[in-house]
């Protein structure tokens, strides 16, 4: 790609319905969703300070090299990733990442990664000073003091974690769930009693994909997650029952968003905000359009945009 | 349903104003078979046919909403503003595209990935494999209009020659090989033997030293590019990998380098030999 | 529907590719799915006994009313359901569709629902003595003896439901897993181990709609099963990793299949025959297509044809 | 991919040999709006067009493979060959249909489910609602042709009156309502005060009694239930749910009735108010 500024395409929109999400106000109410969003590879096609968030790629204490290729597969309405958290580790997030989207403009939720509760620490501890915004904390990462499964299947190793987490930083703390879990309320209610300000759900569901030509699975990896318009009837309900389970838990929704109409539907569920992930694979600016369609599709919805507007949720 | 997908309008203004185009819609121009299960596909697109060096690629994208990912495949030849593409029917996505004709639209987004570095004058050979083809005719197309370098073309087919005469058309020699007669390193072995490679008939033409630009199979590239290490001669190689969004934001499409895993559509697609550690 | 015999557009095909289901052969790998199945609603369409088996609606011990509508709602590539388990009951099923199905000369797997495990055991003997030629026993009802939660999820409930209705019957028996689980190969062990002779998988995965207009759930009954195209990932990864954690299982593959290439998928996962449920829905020869696109398919793969037909599995 | 979906042909041989039609591809021969978001769409299909009874309705399949679902509509009008359909425009499949224009091909299968039991010589009193007038508008069509019967249309639109022309054309008496002066229950009402319910004033025509047969709003249908009952009429009522299959096999389109859930599309759509439990 040749060095170019970004279009703009969107830039002159004055943001109607903004909403609050764990205290902190975003001008509206969609975001990026980690690992679906580089700000040098974005940059080009709009003004990222436009979002209401952006989060950024699960960053852990040093960098991961990942899983070996091939990383993909397509499913009907989907993608499937195993990415396996490849990243250049917090350090190159503090130095590059950060400083640049904040020097855009843009409202940061930091994602964190680890492989185990200290090396979640080490992060946190890093990121405790940063500019960043907000701080999202992925536990489906296989973690290794959990027998390789993640700790957001397990609720007391969720609640032991999030505990230790919680008492290294005032920012605003997001823990983003799972949903390959029998019963997500559970670990939802375990990360808000050890003191989570936000959930964020869904995270992919465990997927895979088989080549008949040769009878071998698409991924190097075997499996991985299922992410996309296909998802989306499996984060509403996520999200729909955390709602009714914790009425008062400020939530994050994602999961197969790629219009304004289905970012409403996690609303109308009782998210506070959505975040837009494998949609900005297959088209640059998704997030912002989607901000753009939410924006005007909540002018018809005074009572939920008011709702939102005071931080609070339609149901 | 509100949408605000850029019209062709505002891509044309942002593009003119000398911005990077986002996905949008181009009419195709062409779609032609080449032969069994290989399709030439041309469309309309003033950036792009501006812009898109050898090895870089265009992303497209199916009609069907359950086929979302991207489908990538090289330039392989500008024509005014006119972009084509050369693919081979591999699966469904592949197989739309080749029921599409003129007049039809599709969507795109490009150019991505870095291009063959052919600033210095050289003898660039151009070694191709299969559907490895389209960017090494689109760098005999951009090193023609270079009176600096000289170019000779190695092709491997499977059975039918269906790019001999448009890289004919380009570069100063072409010579190919289908299966049935061997594969493109015993093409390359052959004709260095015969003293046939080059015009001058060694390793350098016109004093130019030899570097090989290639795009194949991947035991082609790796054999390619222990080929060029037994000469010491600079190796750049088009890579393939599945990809998520072809722009470089989700790292799924990586390759194993000594520098570590690096994106084949940001970072590459294009990386040398050494890079790659193929032929130490 | 007026009065007609069934069409029978295929009946002259010579199925090339049979298969094993715990001892039982069945004439090509693909049945139906439980619930996507009416005998009286279909046999317009095509002869039943050309399918390999057809998997009936789960039958109770005493009619069920199932839930409220509206039922279903679309999802992108899928369909959900809540139909609570509606069906009139066993006696009705032992009087009408079990014997209607054998006179048609089909292979009939009789599928079994309760809400308690006395309400299973209840069913499973009146079915020991019936023409059934297999039970699959539906473990995702919501369940009475364990809070209201499927005895799918507990691994330790549902071994000792599987020992109590494996000692009724020498009928081979397929347990039918939930996804909606941390880690399927938990539940697949324990029934197995419990004495189940095969596993079927995946039943639906639990989501919603909502509808923007009114801001409320489609469903009346909130939350529904995901099922259809979009669910093909989840099913494959869940037959592959049984597969490979219980090497010996007999395992019948089902989710999001409506080609033969999909069924294959599943076949090269590891499954010994596959079910077609939803997309039965939207096209109701669909099984049957599905099977005739899977005998040609299997005529190029010999190997996985061969294996298949010693009763044996890709993996 | 091998595909051994029905063609034309295999479908015209087995409804010819009086097999029931499994979903089918037709060609749509007219696409017209009958108002803003209200269409009428007609295609071509023999076996449909000689078998469709009043209330008995077709599944039709948007092409795009995210939306799978069966989009029932009732049959409004057999011409020949060709069967006709009017819906309103809800959501992306009728707005799909919508899109669609002559020449174009849909998928389709029926006709489904059970007609309005209308062989008994009667003054049938035709109570449409809205989108309930389709079936109705078969209703009138199908009376027509029966000499013992009368027909009373009576029929209330949201604001334009689309169809007052085709009932007409069919019922001895049309009469109709928009939301701006009332609901059909008013109308009812008044016109029974008004002595100008029947061409013969009163609750019977020629000695026929009357029966109603409605189709409309769940809330409509409830009060013309009430209507009839208070009046000791036969009322038979056709039936909306969401559906899965649309030919008895889900057991997801139920409706409470006296003798528990039944299905819709194939115990119904057309009930009593009796079997409704409805105004009583
Ligand atoms: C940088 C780059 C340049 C390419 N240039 C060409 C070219 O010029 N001509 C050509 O014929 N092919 C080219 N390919 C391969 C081409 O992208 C695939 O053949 C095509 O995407 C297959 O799509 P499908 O829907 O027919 O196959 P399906 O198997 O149905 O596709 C399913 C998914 O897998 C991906 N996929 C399947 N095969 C490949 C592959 N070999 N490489 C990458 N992704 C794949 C698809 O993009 C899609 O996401 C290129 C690939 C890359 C990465
Ligand atoms: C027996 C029967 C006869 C009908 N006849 C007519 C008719 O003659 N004219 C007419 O305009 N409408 C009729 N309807 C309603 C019509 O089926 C829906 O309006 C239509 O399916 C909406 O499709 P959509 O894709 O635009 O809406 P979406 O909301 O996008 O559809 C999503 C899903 O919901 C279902 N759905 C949405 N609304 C309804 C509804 N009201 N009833 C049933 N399913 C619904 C759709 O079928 C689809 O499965 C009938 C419904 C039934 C059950
Ligand atoms: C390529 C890719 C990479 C992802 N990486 C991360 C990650 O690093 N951390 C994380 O919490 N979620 C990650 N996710 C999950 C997404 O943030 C999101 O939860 C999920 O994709 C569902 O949303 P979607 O349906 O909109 O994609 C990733 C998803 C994709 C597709
Ligand atoms: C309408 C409907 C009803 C179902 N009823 C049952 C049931 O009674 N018992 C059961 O075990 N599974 C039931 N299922 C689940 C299916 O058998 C199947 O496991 C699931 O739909 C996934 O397959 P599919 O994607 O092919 O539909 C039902 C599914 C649908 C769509
Ligand atoms: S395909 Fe997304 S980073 Fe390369
Ligand atoms: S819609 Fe399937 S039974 Fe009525």
């Amino acid at each position: 790609m040749s060095e170019a500024k970004h279009i703009n395409l969107y830039e002159d929109h004055e943001w109607k319905h903004p909403t609050i999400v764990a205290g902190v106000p975003w001008k509206n109410p969609v975001g990026t969703a980690s690992g679906t969003f580089q700000y040098a590879a974005v940059r080009w096609f709009y003004d990222v300070s436009q979002l209401g968030a952006v989060c950024t790629k699960g960053a852990s204490p040093v960098p991961w090299e990942g899983n070996p290729s091939p990383r993909t597969a397509e499913g009907p309405g989907s993608n499937l990733n195993a990415v396996g958290l490849q990243n250049p580790g917090i350090d190159h997030y503090l130095a590059t990442d950060l400083p640049q989207l904040k020097e855009a403009g843009a409202m940061v939720i930091a994602n964190v990664a680890g492989h185990s509760d200290d090396e979640y620490a080490e992060v946190v501890a890093k990121l405790a000073d940063s500019p960043a915004d907000m701080l999202e904390i992925n536990v489906s990462c296989p973690n290794v003091s959990h027998g390789g499964m993640s700790v957001g299947t397990d609720p007391v190793a969720l609640g032991k974690l999030i505990t230790r987490l919680r008492a290294m930083t005032d920012k605003p703390m997001i823990v983003k769930l799972t949903p390959n879990v029998t019963d997500i309320t559970v670990p939802a209610r375990a990360a808000v009693e050890a003191g989570a300000d936000a959930l964020s759900m869904i995270n992919t569901l465990l997927g895979m994909r088989i080549d008949i030509r040769t009878g071998e699975p698409v991924i190097a990896h075997v499996t991985g997650g299922v992410s996309g318009p296909a998802v989306l009837p499996v984060g509403l309900a996520a999200v729909y029952r955390v709602r009714t389970a914790l009425p008062e838990v400020p939530i994050i929704g994602i999961g197969g968003i790629d219009t304004g109409e289905k970012a409403l539907e996690y609303l109308y569920a009782g998210a506070n905000a959505v975040e837009v992930g494998a949609a900005a694979l297959f088209d640059p600016v998704a997030p912002l359009r989607v901000a753009r369609e939410l924006d005007d599709l909540l002018d018809e919805r005074p009572e939920l945009a008011a709702k939102l507007a005071a931080g609070r949720t339609w149901r | 349903m509100a949408t605000f997908t850029p019209t062709a309008d505002v891509v044309a203004e942002a593009v003119q104003a000398g911005y990077f185009p986002p996905r949008h819609t181009v009419e195709i121009t062409d779609v032609t078979q080449l032969a069994p299960g290989v399709v030439r596909l041309a469309f309309h697109d003033p950036y792009i046919a501006a812009h898109a060096k050898p090895a870089q690629f265009v992303n497209l994208y199916t009609k069907d909403p359950m086929r979302l990912m991207p489908r990538p495949f090289g330039v392989s030849e500008i024509d005014g503003d006119e972009v084509s593409v050369i693919f081979a029917v591999v699966g469904e996505g592949t197989a739309e595209f080749a029921r599409y004709q003129a007049g039809d639209t599709v969507d795109v987004l490009g150019p991505l990935g870095n291009p063959f570095k052919t600033k210095n004058p050289a003898h660039y050979l151009l070694v191709a494999g299969g559907l490895g083809v389209p960017p090494l005719v689109r760098a005999a197309q951009h090193l023609a209009a270079d009176e600096r370098s000289r170019t000779t073309a190695v092709v491997g087919y499977r059975d039918v020659r269906f790019a001999d005469d448009v890289f004919a058309r380009y570069a100063d020699r072409t010579v190919s090989i289908d299966n049935a007669h061997g594969n493109v390193v015993t093409l390359l072995d052959r004709l260095e033997a015969d003293g046939g490679l080059t015009v001058d008939g060694g390793l350098t033409v016109d004093g130019l030293e030899t570097v090989i630009l290639s795009c194949g199979p991947l035991p082609m590239m790796k054999a390619v590019a222990e080929w060029a290490a037994k000469r010491s001669l600079a190796c750049q190689l088009s890579m393939e990998q599945r990809m998520g969004c072809g722009f470089g934001t989700c790292v799924l499409c990586t390759v194993d380098t000594v520098d570590g895993r690096l994106k084949v559509c940001a970072d590459g697609p294009v990386f040398t030999r050494e890079q790659l550690g193929w032929g130490e």
